[in-house]
């Protein structure tokens, strides 16, 4: 029982119980907030296996842009606190049921009573370079083709946001400075030539 | 001519002037004469098929072979022997008869009409010419199309019913025999009818292609007991189209039989010989005794059509127990000889009925008999016409409708007296339902007042029945050169059966 | 001592969690996009802690990507989510259900 | 010498082709012209039969038997179209166009005011063609079809009057009863195919029965394990069922009667003279094989003498005058089978011959009264038309004279040749046969003499009250039963001049010729006897001549018989009819049964018409509708409800779906782990 | 550091380099045109396709030969190239058929087009993909824009229900698949395809080979739409817009196939024992569940995506047998089908006007009488799937059952063959509707102004008669590309 291993459980149990209550509280933000922490002792866990970089992005991307936008949204639509459906109750346990199912299945298959692989040194250290410069070293030279398609991703990405959201709105005032500044002085002012007194009826 | 691509002419003309008549048949009157112009040309051109084909030495002649699809060596074969050449002038005849019956009764949407009139004959032409089993098949499916839509469209009140079934139960048979031929390709590498009647196959082989083959054939003869789509089809066809059902469509299954199952599965087919007998015989007088209670005029001819077709069946199959059991070439010979003149008969008779039919359809617009009566008295003509194709229809000597049942009856009974004794009852209840009809119809006192008021038959109708009778008489007085055109192709079918395959 | 098979345990639990989330959700919509990042994120943990018993780069490199199409796809998602918010002024997934049969 | 072809054929086609002209074109040619060139094209027929009836006996031909052309030839089966003209035949063509012809003429007098005059004369004309067609093959095929044609020419006449329900009736029932028939005959033909050297030409297959080496008569197959039958007595008893149906032998009589809704000329042709002999003809054609099986003609035997008596008995309570005819007509037919089953052939083919000349007198006799009662056909309507009608009186006389054996006139001669042929006989059954045939004279005295009594003597049963204006003779329910526009009276020549042409050959027919024809060997080998068998051989030995014969023939029971009958006949109908009524109370369960001629299409009508159209009923609504078509829509319509049915699993639950590809993902998972330790395994 | 780079990869890429340039091309042009100049996109865009195809067809291979760029990430070689020539084929039809509908439903806007141009260039680098990593990126690039796509029409409640429910369950899928692929990445220490199949006879646990390989079938037969993984597949066709159904209709079909090939083909060819049973598995559900969920249907489009799904199962028959024929076949049927289903959504598309969506069956009552032509059209395209010959569709399925059977699947045949009964009775209930009732009004049917739309539509329709009487050069292109 190392440390390591003492905090891979710790992290692991809060990484496992934030995800349960991400799926099962009925409060979205909180579900949000619940996402972030399984994010962060995820973040953890990686860290535990060297893969630094991923750990931070991970916490930066995830956290500081993905959940942020989650919230944003939950906020915006301001969802309210949907009560439980009673099929939800009749449903669950069939649901848990398979999910157990399936997760025996998956680790009867991958075997893990049978696995010990222990961990070995770092690869990094061992070629003698960060984490980071061990990813981007493999990143830029091997994998320069899924690099510029992630590029393309993205692009695709902000179009279809903006494509999907952008809506033009009836009635806002623009103003339009090429317009102010080529405006004339008789767009503004009508010289009206008048007489300074009125000729009329004398005054007694 | 042998060195003109004949059979592909007679194919293709007719299904490119159906897309001829469809471009420019806007006017009706166009359609017309451009269809039957188109007609009579193939009719025509076959006629020397009929002159140049060598009847003596038989065998596959007018041979055309080029490449169509390399990758799975389907060939674009075509050939005929004496069995496909009588069955293609059976159907360039027929067909110009129906398009000129059709002027009168089919007046909208004509030349789509003609048009799927036109490809109809061009693929059923196909069908009696193709050597290659893809090919044929192609031709076998497609043909489906144009009869799906002539149903429909002009059909009677429950059109959509009985073309749906039509196709389905079709689709249904052919489907399996696609499995079949798909098998035999792949024992074979190529899809030609030769190869696969050479290649050897175990008997559960042949016996599993056997069944596969018969619900191919057997619902499009038709035979007991997947016959019902049959009446349904034919009551609520237009007349062009249950002629044409009747005196050629179902042709294709007796020629798949002969074409398909004997020289590929000879040995299953003597296996089941016996389920094909039995099947035919219990056509022959189950649906006789159907037929006599039909209150519909169509449906009693279609039912008749039934017990008709089951004599070609039982003929070919005896013919196979003739040989393999008895080793009696001669009888076998005779048996399959009678089968097809049977085919032929039964196409001429047949199609001349359901034009008759149509004839009062046109006038009363109803196919119920009780509707009838006495039509004799306003309309002589048609009366001596239809007593003449319905004396036919009972196998009377001297018209066509004799000959293959004569033949079959002999030859059967050289397999078994029983088997004989209960084909020969189609004497006694073809005559009762076929008189009865004319009883009903033809005889007695007008008791409709709309029948009173009928016109015997126009020339057009006459040139039709006319030449439907010509034919009819022809056969029945003398078939020789009918059987010598078939015969050696049939001795070569018989002969083949002998050598098995397992 | 950690091994492979803790990190590919937590990933497997993960997943499963992820997709229990995904079909016992009764609520809102947007708690599935949440459970689609946590698929990713055992996906993920299952790369990584293969590349590092691999000593091998490219699974990382892979959660890389993942990451990236990640962020693209649940924008997308969002924007979409808006727009069915816009139409039809609910997210709940038992309302969703105009087309069906 | 030989026979030239081209005769032949004239005889065939000369009728054929004033068939087709007056059939196709009599409505633009007119009467006249019809029944000019059907008379022209049967008289022709007639002289070139005679003519060649006479090359055959004085003449010196040899039987001619060639084909004209084949009709089929597959592999070594063929059939063809030929003649096989021997004495019989001759006789044949003769007896028939010599009747037709007769016919033709007295149909212009008997049709004449009938609108379907033309079509009329282009039938009769046609059956001529048939008739000779099947008298003149010289094998199987081409007899089947003169069977058949003749078949469908009777249909037609019987069905002449179209509109009249009993006529269309009546002529689909003989069809239908022929068809039966020839469902036999066919069989048989399959069977001589078969077993007779495969081929159907006449001369070779009775070359082949009567090979000695092949021995057909013990050859014998099993149809049932273990049963073996001769095959010549399944052929003959197959083939005697198609003449049972021709030539109406109980039980197949039941159309014959019916028949007679038909024009009276066409009784007299087809349903007396001609076509119901064709049955006798062919039976006697195929001699050589009947001789091979004592059972069939023991059938054939019971048979006859069954119909000889019964039909006879029917005759004596008929009123129709054509009815009465008619069953006497079907009880002669009785006697000639019995003769055939007694093997004296020849006897049957004789009787054949008179009856048809003094039947077809009786008949157009009949017509001719019937004329002039204005189509009244009930004997209980007429009487007393001797003053009236003599020459059809005296005529009738001659005819019933010679249908009752009076001895010196034909009938006399035919009826009591058979007599003694069966008593000769020592066949099985010949005893039943002997008393029936022997009763039958009798019976037909009785029903004779009634008839005669009834018609020509007595007093008057009928009224006549002159009419205001004339009506056309076609509307008898225009008058009330028994009253008359006006009085009777003689028809014209061109009827009683066929009757008068009958008369004589009626009278010395049989004195001339049962010489040669019984016990000469007139028939040569056109008729074939085994020596075991040749009844009138020993018949024969006791003749010397007709004129002893006729002499000898007083002494003789049927004569004393036939005496008696018509004794009973003179003191019931003529002197004191009143008995008549008090015999029929007396005899009140015989007369029925005989009136409803014992119950034989009462049956026919309740368990084949009836129970056949009940059965067809079942078939189709029970097997082709029910269960067929029930399996097929079934099919269909299960289809469209598991469809409606499921698609409700597409809930458009997001969840669902989900769920959906889980349960799927978990399903490979299993199945893959459950392989993948089968193959770590 | 230097990076090793090799400027010949660039050419190996040109086509999907073309394609990128002319697509941001369009974006910029497109920012500067008004609405009413929106043609400019529209032919600017088939412009781009057309040239890609070009380049495609330069840039091609030799016979039997593999061009790898970028180590082995992207892979250029026959049947991609078959592949990428249907798939800018059927993307060009999309545009042709889209224009008219969006036009009238104010949805005609530049970002269509462009969404459409990098769904392609998505799928193009999915049919070539040498790596893990590649198949992963090209599916999400075609995946992002489909998503996009179908919410397109940002007014329609059904549209954005279609979208979301696309999105999810394509996320879930894509996620399963990525799983899958972390475990076949984990047995084998690589994510390159070719150097995969070569690891897998060696690896230390074959457990989790499998357990990659059951999810990532699971994901590909998403994609695919394959029964049980179709769920979506309804609902999206039926809520998108006719001509974004007629596109992720088509398109990705022929790139999901190409997937399918490379991942267990390229990379798990080894496995095939495991695999051919899944997918003969997926193909009954598939076939069962698309014939006869198709018979209740009442709108075309949904009738179609359950014909869709019947065409899948179908489609894998010619995978059962892991023979590079199956391959062809199997190609030749999903070129067959997507060639075909064009045809269809397009007919829809067609004849819809503004305010009028034609995708109910009864819309199509009497089109005979109203337009005899397009009524034939539609009516072959119809026969055609329900695999009638002479048509296109007919051979396909002969090709893939004669594979099957072939690879000793014989009852998978026999199953196939009876559920296309069933199939073929919803198939001819269109062509009854069109035909044999009558129409509302026998007024002809007013057809769209646009020209070329009609044009090509026609010509798309007699494509399918010419393909059934000639495939055999077709055939031939497909063995050759996998060099049968």
């Amino acid at each position: 029982m190392t440390f390591e291993l003492l905090c891979f459980y710790f992290f692991a149990t809060v990484a496992v119980l934030a995800a349960l209550a991400v799926i099962s509280v009925k409060n979205p933000v909180v579900a949000a907030l619940n996402l972030v922490l399984t994010f962060f002792s995820m973040a953890c866990v990686w860290l535990l296996a060297q893969a630094e970089f991923l750990a931070v992005a991970l916490v930066l991307v995830y956290v500081g842009a993905v959940m942020v936008l989650f919230l944003f949204v939950v906020m915006m639509l301001d969802v309210d606190f949907a009560p439980v459906r009673k099929g939800f109750v009749r449903f669950l346990p069939v649901g848990i049921f398979v999910a157990v199912v399936m997760l025996v299945e998956m680790l009867m298959m991958i075997g893990v009573h049978t696995l010990q692989t222990p961990l070995t040194g770092d690869p990094a250290a061992l070629a003698g370079m960060s984490n980071m410069g061990w990813l981007g070293r493999s990143l830029f030279r091997d994998f320069l083709l899924p690099f510029e398609v992630a590029a393309l991703i993205l692009t695709v990405g902000l179009i279809a946001a903006v494509t999907l959201t952008l809506r033009k709105r009836t009635g806002t005032k623009l103003q339009k400075p090429s317009h102010q500044v080529r405006v004339k002085r008789d767009d503004r002012v009508r010289l009206v030539k008048m007489d300074a007194v009125k000729k009329g009826e004398a005054t007694p | 001519m042998a060195h003109w691509p004949l059979l592909s002419i007679l194919i293709w003309l007719p299904i490119i002037g159906a897309g001829a008549v469809l471009a420019f048949g806007r006017d009706p009157r166009v359609a017309r004469w451009l269809s039957v112009l188109i007609a009579v040309v193939t009719l025509v051109a076959s006629i020397p098929l009929y002159l140049g084909y060598d009847a003596i030495s038989g065998g596959m002649q007018f041979i055309e072979s080029h490449a169509w699809i390399d990758a799975l060596k389907v060939t674009y074969g075509l050939g005929v022997d004496g069995i496909s050449v009588a069955l293609i002038v059976l159907t360039t005849f027929t067909s110009v008869l129906v398009l000129i019956g059709s002027w009168g009764p089919i007046n909208k949407r004509v030349s789509q009409y003609m048009a799927a009139m036109l490809a109809l004959e061009g693929m059923l032409i196909g069908i009696f010419a193709a050597t290659d089993a893809l090919l044929f098949y192609v031709f076998f499916e497609a043909m489906l199309i144009p009869m799906f839509i002539i149903i429909g469209v002009w059909g009677g009140p429950r059109r959509v019913y009985a073309t749906l079934k039509f196709f389905i139960y079709t689709f249904f048979g052919s489907i399996f025999m696609l499995i079949a031929l798909i098998y035999l390709h792949m024992k074979t590498g190529e899809f030609s009818l030769a190869a696969f009647a050479a290649a050897p196959l175990s008997t559960t082989e042949q016996a599993w292609l056997f069944f596969a083959f018969l619900a191919g054939f057997a619902i499009k003869v038709p035979m007991w007991p997947v016959h019902t789509w049959l009446p349904d089809a034919h009551v609520e066809a237009p007349t062009g189209g249950s002629v044409i059902l009747a005196a050629i469509m179902l042709k294709v299954g007796g020629y798949g039989f002969i074409r398909f199952s004997l020289p590929i599965t000879p040995d299953a087919s003597q296996e089941f010989a016996w389920v094909i007998i039995a099947m035919s015989l219990i056509a022959i007088v189950y649906i006789g005794y159907v037929a006599l209670v039909q209150e519909d005029m169509k449906k009693l001819i279609a039912y008749s059509s039934v017990a008709h077709m089951a004599f070609v069946t039982l003929g070919i199959f005896i013919a196979l127990a003739l040989v393999r059991e008895h080793s009696n070439i001669d009888a076998a010979r005779l048996g399959m000889q009678g089968a097809m003149v049977q085919m032929i008969s039964h196409g001429f008779v047949s199609g001349a009925m359901f034009t008759c039919i149509g004839v009062l359809y046109d006038r009363l617009h109803t196919r119920q008999i009780d509707e009838y009566g006495g039509v004799l008295n306003v309309m002589p003509w048609f009366g001596g016409f239809f007593i003449l194709f319905s004396m036919a229809n009972c196998g009377l000597p001297g018209t066509s409708g004799f000959v293959g049942e004569f033949m079959v009856i002999l030859a059967s009974f050289q397999s078994s007296p029983f088997i004989a004794l209960v084909a020969a009852f189609t004497l006694v209840i073809g005559a009762a339902y076929t008189l009865w009809l004319v009883k009903r119809v033809i005889f007695g006192e007008v008791t409709n007042p709309k029948v009173a008021k009928f016109k015997d038959l126009d020339a057009r109708e006459w040139i039709v029945l006319g030449s439907f009778a010509v034919a009819v008489l022809a056969i029945g007085i003398y078939p020789k050169p009918l059987t010598d055109l078939m015969d050696s192709s049939v001795l070569q079918i018989v002969n083949a059966l002998m050598l098995s395959k397992a | 001592m950690i091994t492979l098979a803790h990190f590919l345990t937590l990933g497997a639990v993960l997943m499963c969690i992820a997709v229990a989330g995904i079909f016992i959700n009764r609520k809102n919509v947007i708690v599935l996009l949440m459970c689609i990042e946590l698929l990713l994120l055992a996906v993920n943990t299952n790369l990584v802690s293969f590349s590092r018993f691999l000593g091998d780069p490219s699974g990382q490199v892979f959660v890389f990507f993942i990451l990236t199409v990640a962020a693209a796809e649940a924008a997308i998602g969002l924007a979409i989510l808006v727009v069915l918010f816009r139409n039809r002024a609910t997210i709940d997934v038992t309302e969703i259900d105009k087309l069906k049969g | 010498m030989m026979l030239d072809k081209s005769i032949l054929l004239t005889i065939v086609l000369a009728p054929l082709f004033g068939a087709l002209i007056a059939g196709f074109f009599g409505k633009r040619i007119g009467r006249v012209a019809s029944h000019s060139v059907t008379i022209a094209g049967v008289g022709l027929s007639c002289a070139l039969s005679i003519y060649v009836l006479y090359q055959m006996v004085w003449g010196g031909a040899q039987t001619y038997n060639q084909n004209v052309y084949t009709w089929f030839e597959v592999g070594s089966t063929s059939a063809h179209i030929g003649f096989l003209v021997d004495r019989l035949t001759a006789m044949m063509m003769v007896v028939v166009s010599f009747v037709s012809l007769m016919v033709h003429v007295y149909t212009i007098g008997y049709m004449a005011d009938d609108d379907g005059y033309e079509r009329f004369f282009s039938y009769i004309a046609l059956f001529t063609f048939s008739m000779l067609m099947l008298v003149m093959s010289n094998n199987f095929l081409q007899l089947f079809f003169g069977w058949e044609a003749v078949g469908l020419v009777s249909y037609l006449l019987i069905g002449f009057w179209y509109k009249r329900p009993t006529a269309i009736f009546a002529n689909m029932k003989a069809f239908m009863v022929n068809r039966v028939g020839d469902f036999g005959f066919i069989l048989g033909i399959a069977g001589v195919l078969m077993w007779f050297g495969g081929s159907l030409d006449y001369a070779s297959v009775f070359a082949h029965a009567q090979d000695p080496s092949l021995d057909m008569a013990s050859r014998s197959v099993e149809l049932f394990a273990g049963h073996p039958w001769h095959v010549a007595t399944i052929v003959c008893i197959c083939l005697f069922i198609g003449a049972m149906g021709k030539s109406a032998q109980v039980p197949l009589h039941v159309w014959l009667p019916d028949s007679m809704e038909g024009p009276t000329p066409i009784s007299a042709l087809i349903h007396a003279a001609t076509m119901v002999t064709a049955g006798i003809f062919m039976v006697a054609r195929m001699s050589p094989l009947f001789e091979l099986s004592e059972t069939a003609l023991t059938f054939v035997l019971v048979i006859g003498a069954t119909t000889a008596l019964f039909t006879g008995l029917i005759g004596v309570v008929q009123n129709d005058i054509k009815r009465v005819v008619a069953y006497s007509t079907l009880s002669q037919l009785g006697y000639m089978t019995v003769a055939l089953g007694v093997s004296a052939y020849s006897a049957g083919v004789f009787h054949l011959m008179t009856h048809a000349f003094f039947k077809a007198l009786l008949f157009l006799g009949a017509g001719s009264v019937i004329i002039a009662m204005h189509h009244e056909q009930d004997m209980r309507r007429m009487g007393g038309l001797r003053k009236y009608m003599p020459i059809t009186c005296i005529t009738m006389w001659i005819g019933s004279l010679a249908l009752a054996g009076a001895p010196g006139f034909a009938g006399f001669f035919s009826k009591d040749a058979i007599i003694e042929a069966v008593g000769e006989s020592n066949r099985l059954g010949a005893g039943f046969a002997y008393f029936c045939v022997l009763a039958g004279v009798f019976v037909t005295a009785l029903y004779s003499f009634r008839l005669l009594y009834m018609t020509f003597h007595g007093k008057e049963r009928f009224v006549v009250d002159p009419v205001k204006q004339h009506h056309g003779h076609e509307d008898p329910e225009h008058h009330a039963p028994g009253h008359l526009a006006h009085a009777p009276h003689e028809s014209p020549w061109v009827v009683t001049v066929p009757l008068v042409l009958l008369a004589i050959p009626s009278v010395v027919i049989g004195f001339l010729t049962i010489g040669p024809m019984l016990f000469g060997d007139y028939f040569g080998n056109a008729i074939f006897v085994n020596e075991a068998n040749n009844v009138l051989a020993r018949v024969g030995e006791e003749f010397h001549g007709a004129m002893a014969m006729t002499l000898h023939g007083f002494s003789m029971p049927p004569f004393w018989l036939a005496l008696a009958g018509f004794a009973t006949a003179t003191w019931i109908w003529l002197f004191n009819p009143s008995i008549a009524d008090k015999a029929e109370n007396a005899l009140r369960p015989v007369h029925t049964m005989l009136t409803n001629k014992y119950w034989f299409d009462d049956l026919y009508q309740a368990v084949f018409s009836r129970g056949g159209i009940a059965f067809g009923r079942g078939l189709w609504r029970g097997s082709d509708a029910a269960l067929i078509d029930g399996a097929i829509n079934g099919s269909a319509s299960l289809v469209d409800q598991v469809s409606a049915l499921v698609r409700r699993l597409q809930s458009g639950y997001l969840y669902h779906y989900a769920f959906a590809m889980i349960l799927g993902l978990i399903l490979l998972l299993g199945g893959s782990w459950w392989m993948f330790v089968r193959i770590a395994a | 550091m230097m990076i090793p780079f090799n400027p010949a990869d660039l050419i190996t890429i040109l086509p999907e380099l073309v394609l990128l340039g002319t697509t941001c091309a369009i974006l910029l042009i497109d920012l500067f045109i008004k609405p009413s100049q929106r043609n400019i996109t529209h032919w600017l865009s088939i412009a781009a396709i057309a040239l890609t195809s070009f380049f495609v067809w330069r840039g091609a291979p030799e016979l039997g030969q593999v061009v790898t760029a970028f180590n082995g990430m992207f892979k250029h070689d026959g049947i991609s190239v078959v592949l990428k020539q249907f798939v800018l084929l059927t993307s060009g039809l999309s545009l042709f058929y889209a224009r008219n509908y969006m036009r009238d439903r104010k949805l005609l806007i530049g970002e269509f087009y462009l969404l459409i141009l990098f769904a392609t260039i998505g799928m193009m680098l999915l049919v070539s993909a040498g790596s893990l990593i590649t198949a992963y990126l090209g599916l999400e690039l075609l995946a992002l824009s489909s998503y996009a796509l179908v919410a397109l029409n940002r007014d329609s409640a059904i549209s954005a229900e279609a979208a979301i429910k696309y999105f999810v369950l394509g996320a879930l899928a894509s996620g399963l698949l990525l799983y899958g692929m972390s475990m076949i990445y984990g047995a084998t220490g690589t994510l390159d395809l070719v150097a995969i199949s070569g690891l897998i006879g060696q690896v230390e646990h074959p457990g989790w080979l499998a357990i990659g390989l059951v999810f990532i079938v699971s994901g590909v037969a998403f994609k695919l739409g394959a029964a049980p993984f179709h769920m979506w597949l309804p609902d999206v066709y039926h809520g998108a817009p006719t001509p974004v159904t007629v596109f992720i209709g088509s398109a990705p079909k022929i790139a999901a196939f190409g997937l399918l090939y490379r991942l267990l083909e390229d990379g798990l060819g080894p496995m095939s024992e495991h695999w051919t049973l899944m997918l003969a598995i997926l193909s009954v559900f598939s076939l069962a569940v698309g014939n006869v969920f198709a018979i209740a249907q009442s709108n075309l489009k949904r009738l179609l995506a359950y014909s869709t799904i019947s065409h899948i199962g179908f489609m894998l028959l010619g995978f059962v047998g892991a023979s590079p024929a199956g391959y062809s076949a199997a190609m030749f049927y999903i070129i067959s089908y997507t060639m075909t289903a064009t045809v269809a959504f397009g007919i829809i598309a067609l004849l819809a006007r503004a305010g009028f969506e034609c995708e109910e069956i009864d819309d199509f009552k009497g089109l005979n009488q109203r337009s005899p032509w397009y009524a034939g059209i539609m009516a072959i395209s119809m026969f055609s799937l329900a695999g009638i010959p002479p048509l296109f569709g007919f051979f396909a399925k002969l090709l893939v059952l004669n594979a099957a059977i072939d690879a000793g699947f014989l009852w998978l045949a026999i199953v196939a063959i009876i559920f296309a009964i069933i199939g073929l009775y919803y198939y001819l209930r269109v062509v009854k509707v069109m035909y044999f009732d009558p129409a509302a009004d026998d007024a002809p049917v007013p057809l769209p102004s646009d020209l070329p739309m009609r044009w090509v539509i026609s010509l798309n329709g007699l494509a399918l008669i010419v393909l059934g009487i000639a495939w055999g050069p077709l055939i031939d292109w497909c063995n050759r590309a996998f060099g049968v």
